[in-house]
């Protein structure tokens, strides 16, 4: 109970290490029996979250388009995705048979490992991380570009036509939007100096770099939603799928739990956006602070920082599934072309503005 | 639930595997488990041939909704699909297709007849050439729902009485017998 | 062009034609080996200038088929009906028209296929509707299909 | 030129795509936009429209009596043989012989529901029911017949 | 699958032949075409019809001129009543029987309704197959309304049958005509979210605007009618040409528009929507009383000749050739269908386009593959 009410995650793991440092006395044993407990329940929580995901877009479309949603499997509709994932997962997993078996199993693998992966360094309340690990921001632009390997794996291996426009369209994609997502995260590297998230949040104490950072920052704030959106394939940019154009794009030939894993890495890639976006742009789990207003700042931390981080994350997310429930698709080359002349020139431009405010301190 | 009293007709379906004295509470518990989640979670192939098909689309418009049942992920590839909703005529040089299209779905696959063409050819049964007479001619069919074209009413009351079959389905009964 | 005129026009062209004015438009009866001068000269002559072709069927008279062609001038808003008379039903052909209007290419699959009336120099003369092996064809009179449930 | 060119391009797109955005946010927000029916739900209190057509019936009243002769006009109109009737001769109690009817049969099946049965029958004896809940595991409980047993062609309808 | 394997599937070096359809999101049924790619650019298109070839023209060669209406309503089904309307206008026609005014009245109304709600259908559609989906919801929900007066007058959805030879099946319910006005109130509201969710929008601008060019003298050569054609110019309207029914009592625009792309035929039938709800409401208040159906004969025969009507379905000019030789049912029945014309100007148009492109085309042109089968 008092670990509840102190809120902090940390104290929780070090209970847990001294539980389990009292029964396992080998170090080596300990930390391994460690590591598959946090693995564990690192992948519970991804796959209860992936439910509340599912959930949640299917509501917000709903509401969106003037209609209900489930609402007669649970309450209110709430256990339709539990029974939409246990109907995949006892669907006949079936492989064609002209298909590459090898990479046509190990695809969806690939993509659901790739997307559980940048989670690592994510802090999802304050001292709780997997792994600060030093680099950070560096990681997450290289983990989260794994993803196309299995989207391209898929393609190619179904020996579908479809399949394979859809790998090629979703290759073209994220090779060049990787560009601007990168410039936009590097904005806010120049801004607080460090590479790690961790150091990343804490130097957004006396307030979240895009109030701190004003318009430069809300500008590459904008181009990583858009340009993120696009890195995980979702509309108004689902090239791969495009189910009007290519029924179903990389996925045409998946079904049962191989489908269902790539829904899975689909809703985790959409969780690890919205969550780098809020953690870089919107202070992550740190409460909204005002540089100086110390009476106001207390008042603030009352808000545990767990649900400081969730409530952004699912705000970035709301607004990301709103993108898709809104806008038309874009055809091919004019992604490539909202990219290279649009996003990849303007945020160019805008790292060195943001270069220069650093260097001049001209944020506040 | 009430729809089911007002159906007429017997309620024996064909490849019911009958009661047998063993087979226990889990493995009776299971296919509930199994059954409630198939049944709730048919997501329909984008099939429409003709009038149905508009019909089809009212019902997942939003005064009909059947997104409240979990039926709205309508999937345009038929390896994700449980459920054909054969809203429309089939005409010979289509039959093959539909053939291939149920043959590409994994199990298990449940088919809806609806409207008048699907069931027997219904406006088009006489002096026409080339009219499949029926569509189970081609394919099984779960349910038949009559009408030129049904009404979306009438529609979600298929899709209901299909889950009602769906619920009283034994898979693991069925795979512990063939084990047997 | 009234009625008048066009009958005095087309009578200059091709002497053998008899017309036919009992219904809405104005019919031309020709054979159908006198069909593509004509037509080309009703597209090209810019007194006539039938750019649209609205209807292009056939109709099967038991003892001759008929290709009916539906012409109607955007820019003088005349209309006349031209009806090409083919005697041989065994082995029916006549001259396509689809490299003077293209949307007869579609339709002139569509006669092939439910009449059989073969289409010289049509570009790609397959069947349309029907699948490559049917037999016979549909829509002629004498076509016998065990499969058809008469009322 | 160029520049104002380009930042006017991006200026209008956005706003665009906010006014879309503020569509879709609009409803979001205001759930009582939603007007949809919960079919199975409102069961007790849908009700169609009288003209609706939904099959064909043929009505009787409480002496098990319906006002069919057997003309066959229905069967004559109906553009894809959904009703076959089947007559029978019957005597009556003057003893003259009468063409009566032994089976009505409708194929729902088949029908298409174009009303022309119903505006074809001299004698009211068909009319047009409002229910639409047909569905079936088998197809041969879509033939029916639409007499009663036993029933009888009602007195003063010729 | 003897239809589907052709002998043309020889592809030169870097061609890729994808095949869309006939079970497709985009085809709208099943057409079936084969699209010849370079990447992602079409080279060229073969459309495949006959998935959907239920013979309605040798099944009406032995029906009744009463009955054979009904099957039309099968063919173009999201204008079920203007394809009625054209059988019964042949007929009429060769009868030379004089319709009453009150029918032509309701006829016009009812066809403009038609209009109205496969406008509406399509334009959720166009959204639909652009990736957009909510403005299909939007779309429906008016939809919906209008579906509730045909229920409630005619007593069916889609397929209303309600046109008899000589006029209609029955009179105008009584509710009729507060609820077209209150119809017309609700959609006349919804054309600003219309433009705003889906005209406006940058992406749906870049999507349609100078794709699928059709020049006008090839709509004129492609026999291309309705919206598709007038966008590119070609003044196509039967109501203005040759007026039917209650088309001479009213006032209206043909919409013509220029540049012939996606965004002009998009903007056409936008524009045709408001032209229908103006139509409708000269002519809901001045229903002129009298007899609803002009008395005919029970068996109806027409005398031996040839009858022509060309009427304007939503999506283009609908011809009922009908010849008699004097019997009770028609000797040949041809259907001059608007989509078969405007189909066949489709692999010109998405030549040089992207997929995406042939979606937009696809959509834009507005198929009913029945329609175009029969």
């Amino acid at each position: 109970m008092k670990i509840l009410l102190t809120y902090s995650f940390s104290s929780l793991a070090t209970y847990i290490h001294h539980l389990l440092a009292e029964l396992i006395t080998n170090s080596l044993l300990l930390q391994v029996t460690e590591m598959v407990i946090l693995g564990v329940s690192l992948i519970a929580f991804l796959v209860v979250l992936c439910f509340f995901l599912g959930y949640m877009e299917r509501k917000v479309a709903a509401f969106m388009e003037i209609r209900l949603g489930p609402n007669r499997v649970g309450p209110k509709g709430s256990m339709q995705i539990v029974a939409d994932t246990l109907k995949l997962l006892l669907k006949e997993g079936l492989t064609p048979d002209s298909a590459d078996k090898f990479l046509f199993n190990l695809a969806p693998v690939i993509m659901v490992i790739g997307s559980m992966m940048v989670i690592a360094p994510i802090a999802f309340a304050k001292d709780f991380q997997l792994y600060d690990i030093n680099i950070g921001v560096l990681y997450v632009s290289a983990v989260s570009s794994l993803g196309v390997i299995g989207i391209l794996m898929a393609g190619w291996s179904s020996n579908n036509k479809y399949s394979l426009l859809g790998a090629m369209r979703s290759g073209a994609q994220i090779v060049s939007y990787e560009l601007s997502v990168g410039l936009s995260l590097i904005s806010i590297v120049v801004l607080s100096g460090s590479l790690s998230l961790g150091d990343i949040v804490r130097s957004q104490e006396n307030g979240w770099w895009i109030i701190k950072g004003h318009i430069p920052v809300i500008i590459s704030f904008v181009i990583f939603i858009i340009a993120s959106t696009a890195e995980i394939n979702r509309a108004p940019f689902d090239m791969a799928e495009a189910e009007q154009e290519l029924t179903g794009g990389f996925h045409t030939e998946y079904a049962g739990m191989k489908f269902a894993m790539f829904l899975l890495s689909e809703y985790i890639n959409l969780f690890v956006v919205s969550a780098v976006a809020a953690t870089l742009f919107l202070g992550g789990w740190m409460p909204f602070h005002i540089g100086g207003l110390d009476g106001f700042n207390h008042i603030m931390d009352f808000i545990p920082s767990s649900v400081w981080f969730f409530s952004k994350t699912f705000l970035i997310i709301f607004i990301i599934m709103q993108f898709r429930w809104t806008f038309p698709r874009l055809r091919v080359d004019q992604l490539l072309t909202l990219e290279w002349k649009y996003l990849l020139p303007i945020s160019m431009v805008n790292v060195i503005l943001v270069t220069v405010m650093a260097i001049m301190g001209w944020h506040f | 639930m009430e729809i089911n009293k007002s159906m007429e007709g017997p309620l024996t379906f064909p490849g019911q595997v009958h009661e047998t004295a063993d087979g226990g509470i889990l493995v009776t518990k299971l296919d509930d488990v199994i059954n409630w989640a198939r049944s709730n979670s048919l997501w329909p192939l984008v099939f429409g041939t003709s009038c149905c098909a508009i019909e089809m689309m009212s019902t997942a418009g939003a005064k009909h909704d059947w997104s409240r049942f979990g039926f709205e992920v309508a999937r345009a590839t038929p390896r994700q699909a449980d459920l054909i909703i054969v809203a429309g005529t089939i005409v010979m040089k289509m039959a093959p297709v539909l053939k291939r299209l149920y043959d590409q779905m994994p199990e298990p696959k449940y088919v809806i007849a609806m409207g008048a063409c699907t069931i027997s050819g219904g406006p088009f049964f006489y002096n026409t050439y080339s009219v499949v007479k029926g569509v189970d001619h081609v394919i099984p069919v779960d349910v038949y729902i009559p009408g030129c074209p049904p009404r979306p009413e009438a529609l979600l009351h298929s899709m209901i009485t299909l889950q009602e079959k769906i619920k009283n389905e034994q898979y693991f009964k069925k795979k512990i017998e063939d084990v047997r | 062009m009234n009625t008048e005129e066009l009958k005095s026009s087309i009578s200059a062209i091709l002497p053998s034609v008899i017309y036919d004015e009992t219904g809405e438009f104005l019919n031309v009866n020709i054979a159908s080996e006198e069909l593509y001068p004509l037509i080309n000269e009703l597209r090209s002559n810019s007194e006539f200038d039938f750019d649209y072709l609205f209807c292009l069927t056939c109709i099967d008279w038991k003892d001759h088929l008929m290709m009916v062609y539906h012409l109607l001038s955007k820019t003088h808003q005349h209309t006349i009906v031209l009806k090409a008379k083919i005697s041989n039903r065994e082995n029916a052909e006549i001259e396509t028209v689809c490299n003077i209007w293209r949307t007869a290419e579609l339709l002139e699959r569509e006669v092939f296929d439910l009449f059989g009336v073969k289409f010289i120099n049509h570009p790609d003369l397959r069947r349309l509707f029907l699948s490559d092996d049917w037999n016979g064809y549909p829509l002629r009179k004498d076509y016998v299909d065990e499969n058809m449930i008469s009322l | 030129m160029f520049l104002k060119e380009y930042f006017g391009t991006i200026y209008k797109s956005i706003k665009s795509l906010l006014v879309g955005m503020k569509v879709t946010g609009y409803y979001f927000t205001h759930l009582d936009e939603i007007k949809t029916e919960e079919y199975p739900d409102n069961r007790a209190t849908l009700k169609m429209f009288d003209r609706f057509r939904g099959e064909v019936v043929m009505p009787h009243d409480d002496n098990n009596e319906h006002r069919c002769t057997g003309c066959q006009a229905c069967e004559i109109a109906c553009p894809n043989g959904t009703i076959k009737i089947i007559t029978k001769q019957e005597i009556l109690e003057d003893g003259k012989k009468k063409k009566r009817i032994d089976a009505f049969v409708y194929h729902l099946d088949l029908c298409t529901m174009c009303n022309l049965c119903v505006v074809a029958c001299p004698s009211d004896a068909i009319v047009m029911a409002q229910n639409f809940e047909h569905s079936v595991y088998d197809k041969k409980q879509l033939k029916k017949i639409l007499n009663q047993p036993d029933s009888k062609l009602m007195q003063g309808v010729e | 699958m003897r239809g589907l394997i052709e002998d043309d599937y020889v592809t030169e070096e870097g061609e890729f032949v994808i095949n869309i359809g006939p079970q497709h999101p985009s085809t709208h049924g099943v057409l079936h075409l084969k699209v010849w790619l370079d990447g992602e650019t079409v080279k060229k298109v073969q459309p495949h019809l006959g998935f959907i070839h239920r013979s309605i023209e040798k099944m009406s060669e032995s029906l009744s001129y009463r009955n054979f209406i009904f099957a039309t309503s099968r063919m173009d089904y999201l204008a079920a009543h203007i394809n009625n309307e054209a059988c019964a206008l042949t007929v009429e026609k060769g009868l030379q029987l004089e319709v009453p005014d009150r029918a032509k009245y309701i006829r016009t109304i009812l066809a403009e309704l038609t209009r109205l709600q496969s406008h509406l259908l399509w334009w959720g559609c166009t959204g639909l197959d652009l990736g957009a989906v909510t403005p299909f919801f939007y779309a429906f929900r008016e939809r919906e309304f209008i579906m509730e007066i045909m229920e409630e007058t005619c007593g069916a959805r889609l397929t209303q049958n309600f046109m008899v030879p000589g006029g209609v099946m029955y009179d105008i319910h009584p509710n009729f005509q507060k609820r077209t006005k209150e119809v017309l109130t609700q959609i006349k509201s919804k054309f600003q979210e219309y433009d705003n969710i889906m005209t406006g929008n940058v992406i749906f601008e870049n999507r349609t605007k100078g794709v699928g060019l059709l020049s006008k003298e090839d709509a004129i050569s492609y026999g291309v009618t309705g919206p598709t054609a007038r966008a590119s110019g070609v003044s196509c309207d039967i109501r203005k040409l040759i007026p039917y029914s209650a088309y001479d009592q009213v006032q209206f625009d043909e919409i013509l528009g220029t540049g012939g792309d996606c965004y002009a035929r998009y903007m056409i039938r936008m524009h045709e929507m408001k032209q229908s709800v103006f139509i409708i409401e000269q002519l809901i208040d001045n229903i002129p009383e009298g007899e609803f159906q002009a008395k005919t004969k029970n068996v109806i025969k027409l005398p031996k000749g040839e009858f022509y009507q060309r009427v304007e379905t939503p999506r283009g000019e609908l011809g009922v050739f009908i010849v008699s030789d004097g019997a009770a049912s028609p000797y040949r029945i041809k259907y001059r269908s608007p989509g078969f014309s405007n189909l066949s100007a489709l692999p010109l148009m998405a030549k040089g386009g992207k997929i995406g492109d042939l979606v937009a085309i696809m959509s834009t042109i507005d198929l009913v593959i029945p329609d175009i089968d029969r």
